[in-house]
């Protein structure tokens, strides 16, 4: 069953790629690298448990932390650099 | 009793992996930015907790199990925050089914 | 076949750092080539990591229930590395801004052309 | 591993595109190193490709603009120069040992009685952890010094100047509302700061070290920053005691070593430093990641503070 799940993660992690190349808007690449890192962290706990030593989970917690922050970073350039603009405009 | 447990937790992962390819499928496919959304943030939060679930059932330490716990708050938390910020930073963007924000570098 | 997966990794190491250093080479824009900088960079970690792997292995944390580990002294190397990369990385990026600052531009054949 | 070559195929364009794409690139070579059973460096991979090296990129990119000019030279003769020297690179491999090899020159070296007898003369059960720390103790002071001279560069080349002014930055996030964000970061940040701690703490045993806590600590701030302000953040931690801690970390490491050699032992040797042997190790390992990670830390906090000072300052007027 794990081997299942990994693989699905991986197949999962590939089309979210796609997305991510594709994305005809920023804001589809952010929400592919989103799904991304989502993934990652499943990835993680359950290569953990496939490798038969769970105890590397701390990875797996540090991967969905900096998957939000890189995020939530990313969501804010876009409004510091729009509010900048219209800062200057007006 | 142990059977059971397995089959419970192969059956939780087994829907989380389904709920997984739909969301990604959803991701692929959508035509619309905000449909996209959609079937990410709906799918990833559900199948994200149903992989751990399954997972714990597996863990035989306490530790490991804790972990888990926390991993699970971590994603319940974040997931739905990201998608929000997300459709609120493309709203805010004035992303509407157009992509006029988005012009190729020139 | 077995020459195949023995040395695909080294390849793959290969190909990255190509690329790396064609991103680095062929775009004049100062912050691309920084990451194309960073991606150099990670293919030599990749390739020291890849070299530090023994198959069998298991994460070189001491634990009773394993006899074979991967090689750690990589691990050390590339672990400082990422680090002081990432110092680099940065002091690097406050040289663009600054170049940004007085020539009003971050793509090399302006800079160039400016200095001429 | 085929996924990570074809992650910059489509590197192009936008430089924003190619920020996130760096930032997945991240995510994928830290899996990579689990993979390989590098879980320190998946942690720090983790924490600093995908983590702070996008978001500085990313504020560069604010101050400076998104768009780039298109390459320079023909693809052909680029293409030419690349075939050539992969064509090189792989015939060198062709004479590496195989992937895998437990026989390979590498492993034959030192690192055997680094596995074998860390454990005992040491007593930590992280080699990675001894080896940093201990064995090459003397290489990881370099490492934190080069940290701590960059950050020293970061602040003569981007310091000084507009300190009294508000900071761009903290205008716009007075005149925005984020009640969700703004209450999950908070829930968040507390979390984040202790998970650092005990990473930090946790080294010996399992994955984790000073690096990796300072790079974890930086980012709670980091996120505490985006939606705060810099302002708000600077009340908690101001600049100048960033800069002090910097400075103090390298110095404690440093004085580790000093302390060592007035008892007598070669600099760095943590056997002076107690009379069981064990806890010597113990006690010099665990000071000097402290110190490790307090100058990671406030090295990387400070860059955040310099690059979001400037952020639509300088770079954007002229």
């Amino acid at each position: 069953m794990l081997t299942v799940i990994t693989v699905t993660l991986l197949l999962v992690m590939v089309l979210a790629l796609i997305r991510a190349f594709k994305g005809p808007s920023v804001f589809d690449r952010v929400l592919a690298a989103n799904v991304f890192g989502t993934k990652t962290v499943l990835l993680i706990a359950v290569m953990g448990f496939l490798f038969g030593r769970p105890e590397f989970l701390d990875i797996a917690m540090i991967y969905a932390l900096i998957n939000f922050i890189s995020v939530i970073g990313i969501l804010r350039y876009f409004e510091f650099t729009h509010g900048g603009k219209a800062e200057d405009e007006t | 009793m142990d059977l059971f447990i397995s089959i419970l937790s192969g059956v939780c992962m087994a829907l989380g992996g389904i709920l997984l390819i739909s969301g990604a499928v959803g991701v692929l496919r959508f035509s619309d930015f905000y449909n996209r959304l959609h079937a990410a943030g709906v799918t990833d939060t559900l199948a994200a907790s149903l992989i751990l679930f399954g997972l714990m059932l597996l863990s035989e330490h306490s530790g490991i199990l804790l972990k888990l716990i926390l991993i699970l708050l971590f994603v319940l938390l974040t997931s739905p925050t990201a998608s929000h910020a997300l459709a609120k930073a493309a709203w805010k963007a004035g992303l509407k089914p157009d992509t006029s924000n988005d012009k190729p570098g020139q | 076949m077995s020459l195949m997966s023995g040395l695909f990794n080294y390849w793959a190491v290969a190909a990255l750092l190509l690329i790396g250093l064609g991103i680095v080479v062929w775009q004049g824009n100062l912050i691309k080539k920084l990451v194309g900088l960073s991606i150099f960079q990670t293919a030599v970690f990749i390739f020291y990591i890849s070299v530090g792997k023994v198959a069998g292995g298991t994460a070189p944390i001491l634990d009773d229930s394993y006899s074979q580990y991967s090689n750690p002294l990589p691990h050390v190397l590339i672990l400082t590395a990422i680090v002081v990369g990432i110092a680099t990385t940065a002091l690097a990026l406050a040289l663009v801004i600054r170049i940004k600052a007085s020539y009003g531009s971050v793509e090399e054949s302006d800079i160039n052309g400016q200095d001429k | 591993m085929l996924i990570v070559v074809a992650c910059f195929i489509a590197r192009s364009k936008d430089l924003m595109v190619t920020v996130i794409l760096f930032s997945i690139y991240g995510l994928l070579c830290a899996s990579f190193f689990m993979l390989m059973d590098a879980v320190d460096v998946a942690f720090t991979e983790a924490a600093v490709g995908a983590g702070i090296s996008p978001l500085l990129m990313l504020i560069t990119l604010a101050s400076v603009g998104r768009f780039q000019q298109a390459g320079r030279y023909p693809v052909v003769l680029i293409g030419f120069i690349g075939a050539v020297l992969g064509g090189l690179l792989v015939w060198a491999t062709l004479g590496m040992p195989m992937f895998g090899d437990a026989l390979a020159p590498v492993h034959q070296h030192v690192a055997p009685r680094y596995i074998e007898e860390s454990g005992v003369e040491v007593g930590v059960p992280n080699i990675v952890t001894s080896v940093l720390a201990s064995y090459r103790a003397f290489d990881t002071l370099g490492e934190v010094v080069v940290i701590f001279t960059a950050g020293v560069g970061v602040l003569s080349l981007l310091g000084g100047g507009s300190y009294q002014k508000r900071f761009l930055i903290d205008r716009i996030i007075d005149r925005e509302e984020h009640k969700i964000l703004r209450v999950v970061s908070k829930i968040l940040i507390p979390p984040i700061l202790l998970f650092a701690l005990y990473v930090q703490f946790h080294g010996d045993y399992g994955p984790g070290g000073g690096f990796q806590a300072g790079v974890i600590f930086a980012a709670g701030v980091v996120l505490y920053t985006l939606f705060f302000g810099l302002k708000v953040v600077q009340q908690v931690i101001s600049e100048m005691s960033v800069r002090v801690l910097a400075a103090l970390g390298v110095l404690l490491y440093g004085c580790v070593g000093l302390v060592s050699l007035l008892k007598g032992h070669n600099y760095l040797d943590y056997y002076a430093l107690a009379a069981n042997p064990k806890t010597g190790q113990h006690l010099g390992i665990l000071v000097i990641e402290l110190g490790v990670g307090i100058t990671v830390a406030s090295v990387m906090i400070l860059f955040f503070y310099t690059f979001a000072r400037n952020f639509g300052g300088r770079g954007a007027v002229s």
